[in-house]
């Protein structure tokens, strides 16, 4: 009202108001103050949703930017001698992969020799241009195929973080001045190797399908297991809240009774929406892990908790709907005989459906991001466990999921880990929107007017 | 949200379908209705007629119970229909509304198909063996509500996307459909032409050979053409209620005099 | 209830780099699954820890600091009893800028006088005013003060208000000063350690990385870190001596480095012997192959314990916590 | 029987029941289903609930109550000497695991099932025998254990046999009594409907119990705080400075104030942004616009909180100081760091602009177009008519949706602690650095503080807290809904 | 969403207020209005007749470009008022609809109380100086309307609550709160009875001295008391257009004829 000041020639004694003729060509004063504001009213509008595209844009440029290297990994390939006894002896010690160490790193200086790049360095050395986890690569090659000792097999061993980053511009040979893990002098080696194709970039599928490794080797971590994770935990909180949000909301909006004690539900309700997650972790860990006894860092507890963090943000925004749907469908479809109930699942709730598919997608989206309660039941961490052999292992199977495993990320001390954590949010923003868009279709077909 | 005060002694009523004793009905403090009593018979057409706001839409939504859908509506006083009180707990309204249909006073069509407007009632109350038989369900109602002509080409289009008079007409077809054993039409011809209007009242004509009528109008002529008794309401009062030719050529009060000679106001 | 094959663990995140290395390698060296090794803090691990035994309750709880009396005590009542406590080594506090800054040599003194909300002037306590490092030690660069230290949740700020703001109140005299001024003792003490609170000085409740950031974003900060985070990140950190002392593995092992606590693991000696594999990850944690001062743990950045050999024998023996 | 095979079996005979329910009911009203009271589909309903209720709650309490009685019957054969040794529990999970080994033997084929029952310690190294078959076990198996595994194999058979009797009986009586009550007079409808209602029920009453297990969960260490930290010190304290060696200060009000401040600020962006934005796409975009910005802004609520963070530490913070600090383009000296209330306030209300807009949308879409044209009719302009009659009209929707806003920002971290900073303070000033009540409920929660000292339990107190203000917000907005709520027709 | 075919030249037509010619409405490709060319004179009343969805309201509603806010309506041909082209992309619609007001066929209160239902209008427009002035029309606007008795006593309760009577009257009083220059009116008294009916006429006559009015009825006889042009749709067609008093007397064509004299279907 702010903006039709009350300037206009006002009505005469019989409070009736009389006006000028006016040609519809030409704009009046008023309504072209008031045509003025409308068109500011609809700038607002567009601007302001040029605000959330622009930050979406920053935000995506900032992690696509940061994250796309992650996809890439350096690969060393070296063909290793599998000797009988070299075997034997490693697996009769206590750690068995060190010497393992051993046989990788007699088999690169021969390669390197093969090719003709001379160094001074020793065979140790060279080593550190590799992962940590070349060792258990070949010993679970030697496991896998016992009745290949004492061949020699090509094995292509992840580079070290630090050449990759070297590979990937992050580490140059200045950063390396008080590295105590790497040397100048082995990117020297690294160019020339590279030169002989013996030490190569490429997609690296490994990140998309691993699971975590330990903060000594970035190189080998992947977001796969806990993505595996997320997978069980949005099922089970798929199908309770959904479910459980629509069937509340419904007997809140539509059957109950009017009263105190609705009213205090419902106020309760809205407020689940306000507990910090964190808390529901802690209920988490009081209700399933220690009353029901439910497995330690598994997925359906994860599940059950993010399903009751859900909850509140599907039954208010599925209330909400359901309030809007007018008064009128309801009586016509009770005047021709049909039950509350009938007239609830017929008409009322399809009305209502894109509300509650939007509920559902921000519930979910939440859901999927957060990490907070995953920290109280033993979902974030150095969970590196395999992919799941059954669908209720998958539910019950110590994991992680993809917030916690790029949280942890982030906050690990080898700079490698920032590219993967920022590379797993690529994946988790590609995970959410496939996630979506059953939803986001189904919504844009429940649309209408009346 | 109703309560009732529990009848000390129902007399036996039998002839009458419906039968309504000291009905009160109040909108939070707003008293509606206020102490109506009447008798409507079987298979006969009864018209209430009165002056806007009177509560002529109130009192027939109290006959099915469209009122418990008001938050704020209080109805006291028994209705009976057969002889059994609806606001008994035991009965189930739905299956009320089953047996006593509906047309509401501003055309209300669920934003769907012509054709899903109608089936629908059948569908809930199986009332067709198969998917032809509802299409015939379908046109005939359609058919008797003097509609088919015009939607039978469009029958999947939104009923919403009809003219006024369209959709009262499709609501009618709608409430016919399910074939109550009572049915109330709240000004079913308020938005037709005459000719519509015509076919509607035809088409009551030939309900009433099985079904009980009410029907609201404004229309003197309408009430005196369909229907056998009249009821006047006056400020929520049932003042009068007869035959139809006495009330209109006899009316014993005078505000129904002055009212059916237009000498109100 | 299915029973459990893996070993759990929960707590420290300090620790939690060492123990997922040990856990690693232990699953690609023994026939036992990888253990799983929960993050959340020292404080809940050692909670979740105490909460029982049995199955469902975790077996090893990583801590950055040694239980608490009243800890013990609730794991007593909970029925926790035979507690075995494993240290692993030492975690070195550094001090360090921008790669691209001035050097700097500080003392507890310096930070002393530069961090503490209230310094004696002319014996006299007044808030304090110091605005550059040059104000504090003539011979610091002339460089605004901003530090950013551990918050109030981290083990690390205990060790850095005793190891640093205290012994600089000590050293520059604040403290017999103050007493001398007819304070209480524990008054006293209590002041020394209260840091500023005008934007000089920055709590840091996230980790290692939000200090980095942190730097980033303000390249006149000095942080707060631990060594091996440092030594990953040598490219973007210049490390400060103190008392004239260089950070490392090898200066905090024999003491010269003063800034430094111990990292522990505690172990349910009920669940020896029903969790598969338990006692083995244990003594494979302090194996000389993983913690000894050539082992990956020091070679990521841990401070060997130099009575390595004691922490075995305890180990193997399955010595218990006796209070 | 297994028990996927149970829950198959329970399945099958609920559907095999709405067949036989649905056909009974037909031949009672010989095939035409205008005579049945309910539709057809009702009576097969009836019959597969009657079959899977009372089945699938029996299942649940033998679920929960076999093994306790099992534990029972076999945790008497364990001796105290081994008890003390341990624990009663441990032994038993060791007795479970042999079990279970025994089990996965017997499967893999390497014991028949007698020798599982039969073996014996003396004879056998248990141990080395199931390790064959990829069970690894901590220790080796004494006589007792093996025993007590023999037994509680034996009485898990059992209790499995008693279990899928008892269950499939309850189906098959269940299904055999509302299967002979199907007749065509039968109010199957209402039966179904009335086990559909407490359906209903049972799921509005889930989020009853999450409040519930949520206050009682927090209680206990509540109370426990408040024996060691005195409440009036916690309520009415102004400054909060936890320590480690005691003589923490622990008052709430300056984290109070920080969260309602960041949150006030959060809602200020995401509030008229997200309104603009909701309003723009119901009633002017095409509908090609608003189907494709409409999930794009969506993404906002998706992209993990400590993106956000960081983004708010590395851009918004610095961009912030540039414009707002020492030297900075308004010439004023207001932010002295990156991370302050203003900082994590923006980036917070990005965050939520979904929250507010997609809901709002939704709600602005379902308000009937007889509305619109009625106010255009009038001569109103489209923005007098969203302002005035629309946004009225879809006014409980629109408090719906930024409550759920107000609620996100109140339980938000990560963009606290990156944005915000970590010490708390009691400031006017909105660029100066603050903490919240979630911030640190998360920091004293996962800390280093002894467990049981008041600084580790004030996480508790924290939560029950901001539970009970959250509260008293939401009362206060629900009598602002029903004060001016517009209900259209 | 409208599309005007740019008039090739538009001839002088003065005299009549509002003059349509060759106006086709489509709603997708449904053809609801074909090729109708009318002359609305001013300071008279024009009654639409026509049996229902005839294409009466879709005609009315192109009047005011009401038509506009319906995605799948398209508009062809041209519509001036006093001599402008109301299609014309200047033109502005909201100035339009401040000039042409409209009382629509289903009675839509706002979810507002019944005096903000009112006084929208003339706030919006800057109508009244002050509260008193405000109130004043609100009073006025009902009194004409018919409905002051009914309602002074509850003007702030909610528009919606009242019967469907009422609420027509109360847009019947919304629209003419704003006094606009022309009034469309469907169906204005569909839901009234005989006396307020008759208000309504009386108002209509009296507006008649200073506005222009279209009005769509299906009651002839109204449309004889009130009108004094009448126009006559059918199927999308104006059939027939003249002096009331002629059209009814003296039916040109055959359709107007069966039509008036109830002999169509
Ligand atoms: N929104 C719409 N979408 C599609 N078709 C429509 C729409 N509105 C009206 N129609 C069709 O256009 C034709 C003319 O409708 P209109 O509403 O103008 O009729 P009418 O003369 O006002 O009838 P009534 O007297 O019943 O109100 C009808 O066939 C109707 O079904
Ligand atoms: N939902 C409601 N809330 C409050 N008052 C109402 C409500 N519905 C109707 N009323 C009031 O009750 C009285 C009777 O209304 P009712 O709708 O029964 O009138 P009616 O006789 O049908 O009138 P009409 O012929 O105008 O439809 C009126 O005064 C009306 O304002
Ligand atoms: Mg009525
Ligand atoms: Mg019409
Ligand atoms: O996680 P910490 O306990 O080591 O800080």
């Amino acid at each position: 009202m702010t903006d039709t000041a009350m300037t206009y020639p006002a009505g005469k004694e019989s409070g009736q108001a009389v006006r000028r003729k006016t040609s519809l060509l030409e704009v009046d004063a008023l309504t072209r103050r008031r045509n003025a504001a409308e068109r500011r009213f609809k700038i607002y509008g567009i601007v302001a949703i040029l605000i959330g595209l622009f930050f979406l844009v920053a935000l995506l440029y900032a992690i696509f930017s940061n994250g796309l290297t992650a996809f890439n990994q350096t690969f060393v390939s070296v063909p290793v001698t599998l000797e009988k006894s070299a075997v034997e002896q490693a697996e009769a010690s206590i750690v068995k992969t060190s010497r393992y160490n051993a046989m990788i790193d007699e088999a690169l200086a021969a390669e390197l020799g093969r090719a003709g790049i001379a160094t001074e360095m020793k065979p140790a050395d060279l080593r550190k241009m590799l992962s940590s986890g070349a060792a258990a690569q070949v010993r679970s090659f030697v496991l896998a195929n016992p009745g290949r000792i004492g061949e020699t097999v090509t094995f292509d061993l992840l580079a070290s973080s630090r050449v990759d980053g070297y590979l990937k511009g992050r580490v140059t040979r200045d950063a390396l001045v008080n590295d105590k893990n790497l040397d100048a002098a082995h990117l020297d080696l690294v160019d020339l190797m590279q030169d002989k194709g013996i030490v190569e970039k490429r997609f690296n599928m490994d990140f998309i399908t691993g699971s975590d490794a330990s903060d000594s080797r970035p190189e080998q971590a992947g977001i796969g297991v806990s993505m595996i994770g997320s997978l069980y935990m949005m099922l089970v909180v798929l199908f309770l809240s959904l479910p459980i949000g629509v069937a509340a909301s419904i007997y809140l909006e539509e059957f109950a009774p009017k009263n105190r004690l609705t009213d205090l539900i419902e106020v309760n309700i809205s407020n689940l929406a306000a507990v910090p997650s964190i808390v529901f972790g802690i209920l988490g860990l009081a209700a399933f892990i220690q009353f029901a006894h439910l497995p330690q860092s598994a997925p359906i507890v994860g599940g059950l908790v993010l399903t009751l963090m859900t909850l509140p943000t599907i039954i208010i925004s599925t209330r909400a709907s359901l309030k809007a749907v007018p008064p009128s469908i309801r009586d016509a479809a009770l005047g021709v005989g049909a039950s509350k109930m009938q007239s609830v699942f017929h008409h009322v709730l399809p009305l209502a459906a894109p509300g509650i598919l939007t509920g559902t997608i921000i519930g979910l989206a939440q859901a999927l991001g957060e990490t907070a309660p995953l920290l109280l039941i033993g979902m974030v961490g150095f969970i590196a466990s395999n992919y799941p052999g059954s669908v209720a292992s998958g539910f019950l199977d110590p994991n992680s999921a993809m917030p916690a495993q790029i949280y942890e990320w982030a906050k690990r001390a080898d700079p490698a880990f920032y590219e993967r954590a920022w590379g797993g949010i690529i994946v988790l923003l590609l995970f959410l929107m496939t996630m979506n868009i059953v939803a986001i279709i189904l919504r844009r077909r429940f649309e209408r007017r009346w | 949200m109703n309560q009732m005060t529990k009848p000390e002694k129902v007399a036996a009523m039998n002839e009458a379908k419906i039968s309504a004793e000291k009905v009160q009905v109040f909108y939070g403090d707003t008293h509606a209705i206020k102490d109506v009593s009447i008798r409507i018979e079987e298979k006969t057409v009864t018209a209430f007629i009165g002056p806007s706001g009177c509560g002529k839409s109130t009192f027939l939504r109290c006959i099915n119970r469209m009122n418990d859908t008001i938050d704020v509506c209080r109805v006291e006083g028994n209705i009976l229909i057969d002889g059994e009180d609806i606001y008994d707990p035991k009965v189930d309204p739905v299956q009320l509304r089953a047996k006593v249909g509906m047309v509401f006073q501003k055309p209300n069509p669920f934003p769907k198909s012509i054709f899903d407007n109608i089936a629908y009632g059948p569908r809930i109350h199986g009332l067709a063996r198969n998917k032809a038989a509802l299409e015939e369900i379908v046109a005939s109602s359609l058919q008797k509500a003097g509609l088919w002509n015009e939607v039978k080409d469009r029958l999947d289009e939104p009923g919403t996307g009809l003219s006024g008079g369209q959709q009262q007409r499709l609501c009618i077809a709608r409430a016919i459909a399910v074939s109550p054993e009572v049915i109330l039409m709240d000004e079913p011809c308020s938005a037709l032409d005459p000719i519509a209007t015509a076919k509607v009242e035809e088409l009551i004509d030939e309900l009433r050979e099985n079904y009980t009528i009410v029907i609201v109008t404004h229309s003197m002529q309408q009430a005196a053409r369909v229907s056998q008794r009249t009821a006047f309401f006056h400020l929520g009062n049932l003042v009068e209620e007869g035959a139809t030719n006495d009330i209109f050529t006899n009316p014993r009060d005078k505000r129904t005099q002055d009212y059916i000679t237009g000498r109100f106001g | 209830a299915i029973a459990r094959d893996q070993i759990q663990i929960a707590g420290s995140s300090t620790v939690l780099p060492y123990a997922s290395i040990v856990a690693e390698a232990f699953g690609e060296n023994t026939d036992f699954p990888t253990p799983v090794v929960e993050s959340g803090g020292s404080s809940a691990g050692l909670k979740k820890f105490c909460t029982g035994v049995g199955e469902n309750t975790i077996d090893i709880a990583n801590a950055s600091r040694p239980i608490r009396e009243s800890e013990i005590k609730a794991c007593a009542e909970a029925g926790v009893t035979d507690i075995m406590e494993v240290r692993i080594g030492y975690d070195g506090i550094v001090f360090a800028s921008d790669i691209n800054g001035a050097d700097f040599a500080f003392t507890p003194t310096d930070w002393y006088k530069a961090l503490a909300a209230e310094v004696v002037v002319d014996g006299k306590l007044a808030a304090n005013s110091a605005t550059t490092w040059k104000q504090v030690n003539d011979a610091l660069p002339e460089q605004e003060i901003q530090a950013f230290v551990p918050g109030t949740k981290h083990g690390t700020r205990e060790v850095f208000e005793e190891k640093v703001m205290m012994q600089g109140c000590e050293d520059s005299g604040a403290l017999k000063a103050m007493v001398d001024g007819g304070m209480d003792k524990k008054d006293a003490a209590k002041k020394c350690i209260t840091l500023r609170t005008d934007g000089r000085s920055v709590d840091i409740d996230g980790d290692y990385t939000e200090t980095l950031a942190r730097l980033d974003a303000n390249k006149a900060g000095i942080g707060v870190f631990g060594l091996a985070f440092y030594e990953n990140n040598t490219d973007k950190l210049k490390v400060a001596t103190m008392s004239d002392v260089t950070p490392s593995t090898q200066s905090i092992a024999s003491g010269e480095y003063p800034v430094s606590r111990p990292l522990f693991f505690y172990v349910k000696k009920a669940h020896i012997g029903v969790i598969p594999g338990l006692k083995e990850f244990a003594q494979f944690f302090v194996s000389d192959e993983l913690a000894g001062p050539d082992g990956p743990l020091a070679q990521y950045g841990l401070v060997s314990d130099p009575e390595l050999a004691k922490v075995q024998e305890a180990v193997a023996s399955e010595t218990t916590l006796t209070h | 029987m297994s028990l996927p095979l149970i829950v198959l079996v329970i399945l099958a005979l609920a559907a095999a029941g709405f067949v036989l329910g649905r056909g009974r009911a037909m031949a009672s009203a010989g095939g035409d289903i205008r005579l049945l009271h309910s539709l057809p589909g009702y009576y097969g309903w009836n019959v597969a609930l009657a079959a899977m209720i009372p089945a699938f709650l029996a299942l649940v309490l033998w679920l929960a109550i076999q093994p306790v009685v099992i534990n029972g019957q076999v945790s008497s054969m364990i001796s105290q000497g081994s008890i003390d040794a341990s624990s009663l529990d441990l032994v038993m999970s060791d007795v479970r695991r042999v079990a279970e080994g025994l089990d996965t033997a017997v499967a893999a084929g390497a014991l028949t099932a007698e020798e599982a029952g039969s073996l014996r310690t003396e004879f056998t190294d248990v141990r080395e025998r199931l390790g064959q078959v990829g069970v690894a076990l901590g220790s080796d198996v004494t006589s007792e254990t093996l025993h007590a595994a023999q037994r509680y194999r034996e009485l898990s058979g059992l209790g499995d046999l008693g279990r899928a009797i008892v269950v499939l009986g309850l189906a098959v009586l269940g299904a055999a009594w509302a299967w002979q009550r199907s007749n065509k007079d039968f109010r199957a409808r209402n039966s179904v409907e009335r086990v559909v209602r407490w359906i209903l029920i049972a799921a509005a009453s889930i989020a009853v119990l999450t409040t519930v297990g949520i206050a009682l969960s927090l209680i206990f260490n509540t109370v426990e705080f408040f024996r060691l930290y005195p409440a009036a010190d916690f309520f009415f304290g102004l400054t909060w400075s936890p320590s480690f060696g005691g003589g923490s200060e622990l008052g709430i009000i300056p984290l109070i104030w920080a969260t309602l401040y960041i949150s006030l600020i959060a809602l200020a962006v995401s509030v008229p942004v997200g309104l603009f934005a909701a309003v723009y796409l119901s009633e002017y975009a095409t509908p090609a616009v608003r189907a494709v910005a409409k999930p794009l802004l969506e993404v906002l609520a998706g992209i993990p909180t400590i993106v956000y963070g960081l983004f708010a530490l590395l851009t918004v913070g610095p961009l912030l100081v540039d414009v707002f600090g020492n030297g900075g383009l308004l010439g004023v000296d207001w932010m002295a760091g990156g991370t302050a209330v203003m900082t994590a306030g923006l980036v917070m209300g990005i965050m939520l602009i979904p929250f507010v807009s997609s809901l709002s949308d939704d709600i602005i879409n379902a308000v009937p177009q007889a509305m619109r044209d009625g106010s255009l009719g009038l001569g109103a302009t489209h923005s007098e008519t969203v302002k005035q009659v629309i946004l009225p009209a879809a006014l409980p929707g629109i408090v719906g949706a930024i409550l759920l806003a107000a609620s996100r920002a109140i339980g938000e971290t990560m963009i606290v602690v990156l944005g915000a900073g970590a010490a708390a303070k009691l400031s006017l000033n909105p660029f100066e650095a603050m903490t919240t009540v979630t911030a640190k409920i998360v920091s004293q929660l996962t800390g280093d503080a002894d467990f049981a000292s008041p600084e580790a339990l004030v996480a508790f107190s924290l939560g029950m807290t901001l539970f009970v203000i959250t509260l008293g917000l939401n009362i206060f907005a629900l009598y602002i809904v029903r004060k001016y709520r517009e209900q259209y027709e």
